[in-house]
């Protein structure tokens, strides 16, 4: 118990850094700080599931996406002298934030009792699924439409970014161009760390089927590592017309509404698996689903189109 | 012993807040970046030792992944300072 | 036998503990950017490394303890590049502001 | 009171707290760290519900963690793209994400 009071408070405090912090670069490191410690909170609250994503995305990728926007946006990041809110607009939202927090701290402790759960049924049907982790059985049976659904989410939001590109490169490479010094230490760790980073990819997708893990976790590490190699200069994005690229981040999606449509022939139902096979039909999906999620992930945080030529 | 490993990853995060806590104000970037990184290493060690404490086998897998990501963000942080310093020149 | 390997856990363990307060000492202490990265990097591979040491006692299986070992070696790697990296950029980089 | 009541508490203050640094702070970046400051306090109460839910030999109710999973991949998803808008605007206004060149001396 001494421990979570310590750790609950140490997160609260590293959040306030986050918003009173004057500088933008060091309200970034300060959710870097926030990310990570949710990781240690998820793992206290059981949910390693949860820790693995937090580690990986909440604090690593967005960690990366923030400390390189937070570079390019430094100049825009200094408010004006009038932008800045009064006395009277800070003291009205602390009232605002303060009975926010008051009413959702009254529900904690309102919450019903007994705790509503659908972890039995869950439990019950898992074997059916072949699949030896209950969360990894939500995401990819009960309730495969939301998993999805969220493919499509993360192509959409591709699609808008991609949609920023000014017509002239339009096609072209996303993101700076980024010169590979073969001295460095960054090339060094780059070359070292990306086998690695890939191999552990791998693994944290496939122990998702039975342990904590699963497509979104290994595929973050992925993606991660993909934008390290980037970075290093030791490979360039794809310039955004690629067809092998476009397919790539359709495979995945295409392969889960496929295997949707053949559910009905199979199965009477939308997504619906046959029964003897189940496990291998959600390999089947969660090989080119964890693929298609890496390769717009790593797009996504390489941003829109900014040049024609590799220059 | 769950008890003694759970103490002791509670007084690691305890040591890494008061290196926060001072190194988060800077001066400079590199500093900040310090903090995280250091953040990083006790959070690894931390969830080591959960990992044992609550017998929780995954925490390990969670620390690997801070281990992998930490290096990235702070060459993000790198390559952006670098960039910076470029647009300002 | 199990209560020696305990004992042994727990002053690995300890000593791990005590270098990460070092470090953290000399980060809250040390005047300039570059000794605060040497303390830094102290608390990385000592700290982190007698903790693995102590948890690798207790470790059950070969598996488990080589996982322990391989995330030491990833954080060791990863730190002292990024020390370099972060000590490199202090040097070259403009003066704290 | 129970760990999981602990961490909703925190998780009901980092709602205020994002809420409070989306209000007051004008710069875009800043608001993009508040917004993922209450996604975090709402993913933790969703945590305490999955927490309370231990059933059946599990720790506890995968439902609410599968979603948290999810909500998780698609804030990042929305961060990016509010990343991605406000880069494209800086470098189409040169400098003020308002658009307005005009106010800088």
């Amino acid at each position: 118990m001494a421990f979570d009071i310590g750790l609950a408070l140490l997160v609260l405090g590293v959040a306030a850094w986050t918003i009173a912090a004057r500088d933008t670069f060091a309200a970034v490191v300060g959710f870097v700080a926030y990310g990570l410690l949710l990781a240690l909170v998820w793992v206290r609250l059981q949910a390693p599931d949860i820790a693995l994503t937090e580690a990986a995305l909440g604090s690593g990728l967005t960690g990366g996406l923030l400390v390189g926007a937070s570079a390019r946006l430094r100049h825009a990041e200094m408010p004006a002298p009038g932008e800045t809110p009064g006395a009277v607009l800070k003291l009205a939202s602390t009232v605002l934030c303060t009975l926010l927090s008051a009413g959702l701290a009254a529900i904690v402790f309102l919450l019903p009792e007994p705790a509503p759960t659908l972890a039995p049924q869950a439990a019950a049907n898992i074997a059916a699924t072949g699949l030896g982790n209950p969360v990894t059985a939500v995401l990819m049976a009960y309730r495969a439409i939301d998993t999805l659904l969220e493919t499509v989410v993360l192509l959409l939001a591709l699609v808008g970014i991609w949609s920023l590109a000014p017509n002239r490169v339009w096609g072209g490479f996303p993101g700076p161009r980024h010169q590979a010094d073969p001295d460095s230490a960054l090339t060094f760790v780059a070359q070292l760390l990306v086998p690695i980073g890939i191999l552990v990819g791998i693994h944290i997708f496939w122990v998702g089927s039975v342990a904590p893990g699963g497509e979104f976790q290994g595929a973050t590490i992925l993606a991660t590592m993909w934008i390290l190699a980037m970075i290093a200069g030791l490979v360039s994005a794809p310039p955004v017309s690629r067809r092998w690229l476009r397919l790539l981040l359709v495979a995945g999606p295409a392969m889960f509404f496929g295997i949707g449509f053949a559910g009905f022939l199979a199965a009477d139902a939308f997504l619906a698996y046959p029964e003897t096979h189940a496990k291998l039909v959600i390999l089947m999906i969660e090989i080119p689903v964890t693929l298609s999620i890496a390769a717009t992930l790593g797009l996504l945080v390489a941003g829109p189109p900014e040049r024609i030529t590799q220059q | 012993m769950a008890d003694f490993l759970l103490g002791a990853a509670g007084f690691l995060l305890a040591t890494v807040a008061v290196g926060l806590a001072r190194i988060l104000r800077g001066p400079g970037d590199a500093e900040r970046i310090m903090a995280a990184q250091l953040l990083g290493t006790g959070g690894i060690a931390a969830l080591l030792l959960l990992a044992k404490a609550m017998s929780v086998p995954a925490a390990v897998d969670v620390a690997m992944i801070l281990a992998l990501l930490a290096a990235f963000v702070s060459v993000a942080f790198v390559k952006g300072a670098g960039r910076s310093q470029g647009d300002r020149a | 036998m199990s209560l020696a390997l305990d004992f042994l856990t727990v002053l690995t363990v300890s000593a791990g503990a005590f270098f990460f307060m070092a470090g953290t000492v000399g980060l809250v202490r040390f005047p300039d950017t570059l000794s605060r990265v040497h303390a830094l990097s102290k608390a990385d591979n000592l700290g982190l490394g007698l903790v693995v040491l102590g948890l690798l006692l207790q470790a059950e299986g070969l598996l488990a303890a080589l996982k322990l070992v391989a995330v030491w070696l990833l954080a060791l790697l990863a730190g002292a590049t990024v020390t370099q990296l972060i000590a490199h950029t202090a040097r070259e980089g403009v003066p704290p502001a | 009171m129970s760990d999981a009541m602990l961490y909703g508490l925190c998780g009901a203050v980092l709602v205020g707290l994002g809420l409070f640094g989306l209000i007051v702070h004008p710069q875009p970046l800043r608001k993009i760290l508040a917004f993922n400051l209450i996604g975090g306090g709402v993913f933790l109460l969703f945590g305490v519900v999955a927490r309370r839910g231990a059933a059946a030999g599990l720790a506890g109710d995968p439902v609410p963690q599968a979603l948290v999973i999810t909500g998780l991949v698609v804030a990042f998803a929305a961060t990016a793209l509010a990343v991605a808008l406000q880069v494209r605007l800086f470098q189409e206004t040169g400098g003020r994400p308002d658009g307005q060149m005009d106010s800088r001396p």
